[in-house]
């Protein structure tokens, strides 16, 4: 591959390194983030980059917004850019708003339910209550035990 | 005469590039919130006025007038909005007690690019 | 091949790439959300630059308008600060790392930006091209191809939205929202009723809002712009009012007994309009069907009327999540 | 002028569970909303049911909606392997909603009750959404409907783990979406179109390229974290475990399955004769995951004290199951994958209908009922809710005349046809794993006392709970004994997805 071609290659594929890379950002804000709104932000993030990876595929050089123009008014041929990617973003565009809503209406009642919204606080409370929850549980079970052996010897 | 309007434009259009520069370079220079609000507010009116008033003259030279109407329209709601948004900011700053750091009130060690917030407030309510 | 439009790209997504890392860093979660609105902004910029107006348009009002407001509600119900340090997650990054690597690796067969001859401008993408305006007689190729030729998807998109809003209802609906007045209202409040420049600047917008939704709810046919963007600026306008005048007034204006069937209307009207070509002969959503000898007007009413479906649906749907957020008393 | 209704059926699975959610807001009294959902089921069951006898009788359906032939249009297709998941789906749906009554009003708040019918409704207009559509990107909004009706469902479990068990899931959940998303995407920038039989006959003609291996890489993780394929089933033990029990019955035994379904619709219709499949690399990548879901998720359920995360950890084991079926490649492979596809779905439904029963009846806190120790003496306290436990469980270890035994019988006839003697011992050795965490269930029941305080008085769950309950316990037993109906249809489905797509509409087979 010669130079030329191969920054030939790198412009014409920047936009979707760069796509690549703020999905990334997005991805690594949401599994390394300890804090329920920072993940649902990264989300987004990671949504709206997948969202502009689809637009720049949809793009040609030269083209222009797929709303049809009067051909008696434009001289020559329109190139129109592709309009599907964009028909399937606003779709998408949708879903993502309707998940972080319900994912922040979550986090909402996680707070009320919790008193926090950081996820180490709340696995820890989580552990706290299974830990009592458990111990509770064992030592009525080894009481219920004892009580049958009891009778059991009686008769 | 389209040369003329062409000329014009492309100073208004380049004043307001100029103006939205400013702003930006306001808004990492400037020592407290109220001045960098200030800065902020720059590109907001007279930048935005100066390009889209450059763009209109474009638009008149080449006949698109719907997109004269647009822009102009687009001013007029700029004008509203930008000096309505950076008045309610500061307002609510000053009602939360967000002092303005004046130089009578700045320590004479204190870097004026490290606007400490904090202290401009306490020294605020002490005056 | 480096064009006008590739250098501004350029410029536009290395700004995007610096708000998101500027994101990942900050902990202050409101500076956080505010960036996720400029980066929703700039993103929109981009979209517009590529061609795609329709998708900017609803990137702005979505991404950079009612997604922000909701965080904001969000916020203010819980916290804004992150208190955990940002973890060295080594396996995260391990992730990250590998999926980014397959994304790369896959980048290579793709064929270049701006590529005419790319495989995706294929027979399918050409029809839509050449024949939509006949077909459908509507000009913005993206709104025939989203409510005609796959309308069954906006079906669907309609009802995801249903289905969150539903699921907020669910979640914050009953028990501490506040039905009733509340007094004392916070300072806040209060003192921004005190501002006269804010309330006279909102009333003569909130005019032209509306009247603008109602501009892109019809004229979506010819430029950009539809019912899902409509929708979404007509709750634009009344949470602007809602936020500077008093959330019950507006609430006693868009009462729940009232926006609640309406998000169930919308989307009635939507598959409702499937099930009504079936009577006239047509396939499901087959529009053409209710002008046999003219195809092309009876797709042009049924583009406008579920159209109507998602304008009613989504406006109602932002509104009822605005006022099941921010009427929620903080615990 | 009246339609020809049988004639537009496929878009109708859809739209009418979609419009009944709608209609749904006008029933606010629980009573009202629940007999809509089970009206609105037995409608889209018989649907259903046509459809499978028609697509059994006239081969594959397909549908253009709009009148819009692929690949211009979105195309509904029907063959028979996704006529047998619409039946699943809305039987396994119908039973639910009859057995939840009772369960529902004792576990969801009565102001919301009907709005867990109407999230309801919409998982299974979402659900048979992703069954029917042809397209590539329809699925993606058919599985997002499906996952926030979900997402909200497990959400009004007791508790505030619900919460937390819903937030994981979304979380995971939208990434395995959006994963999917991003696969789909590079399939269509190489290929051009969205159709799934279009793709695959692009696939066909052009060689192996970079994007399209990376393309199938993401398909299978995005589908991968909706399935709970080891080691991606972080989510489903808690989701599981926290939702209400109803919810709990109708997602075990449909979402996953659906799931599943995408997986094979990827590897037998996307890659169908694709140059990348010679190799039958990808569908032999499953099985390592396979076998250590099986034995890994296997062992983490022998510790569980709690229950329903017991039988949700078995449920990612038995997941493990249906993946090898898919990772032999070979028609009896898919078979048996598809098998005991169904299967699992009977055998989880009774399952988690009876531990619904127990927790009507025990009644403590969310959590405490569904404790072992809490189950101690229930045997004699609902001798019927538990002997239905029991039939089922004997079922997912395996045991001869139930279907347990039917789908690891095919599975092992799968491996030894391979040849792969190891993988027939292993299937055996982590079926007795199943033993041992049903037998701690069954010990606590029926050889322990019963906890201090509790309740000892004889006290089984209502008629409307048992009977489905006794109906899936039946359907168990009666598909063990008489194999024919399930192997037959699924032998079919298999050797249908072998047939090289070779056109469009309807043109598949």
């Amino acid at each position: 591959m010669s130079w030329t071609s191969l920054i030939d290659h790198a412009i014409g594929h920047y936009n979707y390194w760069v796509c690549v890379v703020l999905m990334m950002l997005g991805f690594y804000i949401v599994i390394a983030s300890g804090n329920l709104i920072k993940k649902i932000i990264g989300l987004n993030l990671f949504q709206t980059a997948v969202i502009m990876f689809y637009i720049s595929m949809g793009k040609i050089d030269g083209g222009t917004a797929p709303i049809l123009v009067d051909p008696e008014k434009v001289s020559g041929p329109v190139v129109y850019t592709n309009p599907l990617p964009s028909v399937l973003m606003l779709t998408a565009i949708v879903v993502g708003v309707a998940t972080s809503a319900l994912g922040l209406a979550l986090v909402v009642r996680i707070k009320e339910a919790y008193g926090s919204i950081e996820e180490d606080e709340i696995l820890a409370a989580d552990r706290a209550s299974d830990a009592k929850e458990q111990a509770q549980y064992a030592a009525s079970a080894a009481q219920a035990a004892k009580t049958e052996a009891a009778q059991q010897g009686h008769a | 005469m389209s040369l003329l309007l062409d000329c014009l434009s492309w100073l208004l259009i380049l004043t307001g590039g100029t103006f939205c520069l400013l702003g930006g370079i306001g808004l990492l220079r400037m020592p407290d919130f109220y001045t960098r609000t200030h800065a902020a507010s720059l590109p907001d009116t007279l930048g935005v006025m100066g390009i889209l008033g450059g763009l209109i003259l474009q638009g008149v030279n080449g006949g698109h007038w719907m997109s004269v109407i647009k822009l102009s329209l687009i001013i007029v709601f700029i004008l509203f909005t930008g000096p309505i948004a950076t008045h309610a900011l500061t307002r609510t700053a000053l009602s939360h007690g967000h002092a303005p750091v004046l130089h009578e009130n700045r320590l004479p060690e204190q870097q004026p690019v490290k606007k400490d917030s904090k202290a401009g407030r306490k020294r605020g309510r002490k005056k | 091949m480096i064009t006008m439009v590739t250098l501004i790209d350029l410029v536009l997504f290395t700004l995007l790439g610096i708000t998101a890392i500027a994101m990942l860093r900050i902990r202050d979660l409101f500076a956080v959300v505010m960036l996720s609105g400029i980066y929703s902004l700039v993103s929109a910029v981009i979209f517009t630059d590529l061609d795609a107006v329709d998708v900017a348009f609803t990137e702005a009002s979505v991404g950079a308008g009612i997604s922000t407001i909701l965080m904001l509600g969000t916020l203010a119900l819980t916290s804004t600060k992150e208190k955990t340090p940002r973890r060295q997650s080594w396996g995260a990054l391990l992730i990250v790392l590998v999926t980014g690597a397959a994304l790369m690796y896959g980048t290579v067969d793709m064929p270049a930006f701006g590529d005419a001859a790319s495989p995706i401008n294929s027979p399918v993408t050409d029809r839509y091209i050449t024949a939509s305006g006949e077909e459908t007689g509507v000009p913005n190729i993206v709104t025939s191809v989203l409510a005609s030729y796959r309308g069954y998807d906006t079906m669907g998109e309609t009802t995801v939205i249903f289905t969150a809003a539903i699921a907020v209802l669910i979640l914050l609906g009953s028990a501490r929202t506040t039905d009733a007045p509340v007094t004392p209202r916070p300072a806040t409040t209060r003192s921004l009723e005190l501002r006269p420049i804010l309330r006279a600047g909102a009333k003569l917008l909130i005019g032209p809002i509306l009247l603008f939704a109602f501009y892109v709810q019809f004229h979506g046919d010819f430029g950009p712009g539809g019912g899902f963007q409509a929708g979404v600026i007509f709750a634009a306008g009344v949470i602007l009012y809602a936020l500077i005048f008093d959330m019950d007034r507006a609430r006693a204006l868009f009462r729940p007994a009232v926006t609640r069937p309406l998000i169930a209307l919308g989307v009635l009207i939507y598959a409702g309009t499937g099930i009504a070509t079936l009577f006239f002969g047509g396939n499901f959503l087959g529009y053409s069907a209710f002008n046999p000898h003219h195809p092309a007007h009876g797709q042009e009413l049924g583009i406008f009327l579920v159209e109507l479906g998602v304008g009613i649906t989504v406006s109602n749907v932002m509104m009822t999540l605005f006022f099941t957020f921010c009427g929620r008393r903080r615990p | 002028m009246l339609p020809d209704l049988p004639l537009h059926l496929p878009p109708l699975h859809l739209a009418v569970p979609l419009m009944a959610a709608p209609v749904g807001v006008l029933w606010r009294r629980p009573v009202l909303a629940w007999g809509w959902a089970a009206v609105v089921s037995a409608v889209t069951l018989l649907m259903a049911v046509t459809t499978l006898v028609t697509v059994l009788g006239h081969g594959p359906v397909s549908y253009a909606v709009g009148n819009w032939p692929a690949p211009w249009g979105i195309e509904l297709k029907l063959d028979i392997l996704s006529a047998l998941m619409l039946v699943l789906i809305n039987g396994i749906g119908l039973l639910t909603v009859l057995y939840g009554r009772a369960s529902v009003q004792s576990e969801i708040q009565a102001s919301h009750q009907y709005l867990y019918y109407i999230c309801y409704l919409l998982a299974l207009a979402g659900l048979s959404g992703m069954v029917i559509t042809g397209d590539a990107f329809n699925l993606f909004v058919c599985l997002e409907i499906s996952s926030l009706s979900s997402y909200a469902l497990i959400a009004m479990g007791k508790g505030r783990k619900a919460l937390t068990a819903a937030y994981n899931y979304l979380v995971l959940g939208t990434i395995g979406a959006t994963f999917y998303i991003i696969g789909v995407g590079m399939l269509y920038m190489v290929t051009g179109t969205l159709n799934m039989a279009d793709i695959a006959l692009h696939m066909q003609a052009a060689p192996v390229n970079r994007t399209e291996v990376v393309a199938i890489a993401f398909l299978l993780v995005g589908i991968g974290l909706k399935l709970a394929l080891f080691p991606l089933h972080k989510w489903l033990p808690n989701a599981y475990a926290h939702a209400p029990t109803a919810v709990t019955t109708f997602l075990a035994s449909t979402a996953t399955k659906v799931s599943l379904y995408i997986l094979i619709r990827v590897f037998f219709t996307v890659l169908n004769g694709a140059p990348l499949l010679a190799s039958h690399l990808w569908a032999e990548m499953l099985v390592p995951f396979a076998i250590a879901g099986m034995f890994s998720a296997s062992l983490v359920a022998i510790f569980q004290t709690n229950i329903k995360k017991m039988l949700a950890y078995s449920s990612v084991a038995q997941i493990g199951y249906m993946a090898l079926g898919l990772g032999f490649g070979t028609v009896n492979g898919l078979a048996a994958g598809i098998i005991h596809m169904i299967n699992h779905a009977m055998i989880k439904g009774a399952l988690f209908m009876a531990v619904g029963c127990a927790v009507l009846r025990i009644g403590t806190s969310a959590s405490g009922a569904v404790r072992v120790e809490s189950w101690q003496g229930l045997g004699r306290r609902m001798p019927l809710t538990m002997f239905a436990f029991v039939l089922a469980g004997l079922s997912l270890i395996g045991v001869p005349l139930t279907t347990g035994f039917v789908s690891k019988w095919y599975l092992m006839m799968a491996a030894f046809e391979k040849g792969w003697w190891l993988v027939a011992v292993l299937i055996v050795l982590s079926s007795l794993l199943a033993v041992v965490y049903i037998w701690r269930v069954v010990e606590a029941a029926y050889l322990r006392p019963a906890l201090p305080g509790s309740d000892t008085s004889r006290c089984e769950a209502p008629l409307s709970m048992l009977l489905p309950l006794y109906l899936l316990v039946a359907a168990n037993i009666w598909f063990g004994i008489d194999t024919r109906f399930t192997v037959d249809l699924a032998q079919a489905a298999a050797s249908a997805l072998f047939q090289p797509v070779t056109g469009l509409n309807g043109g598949a087979q």
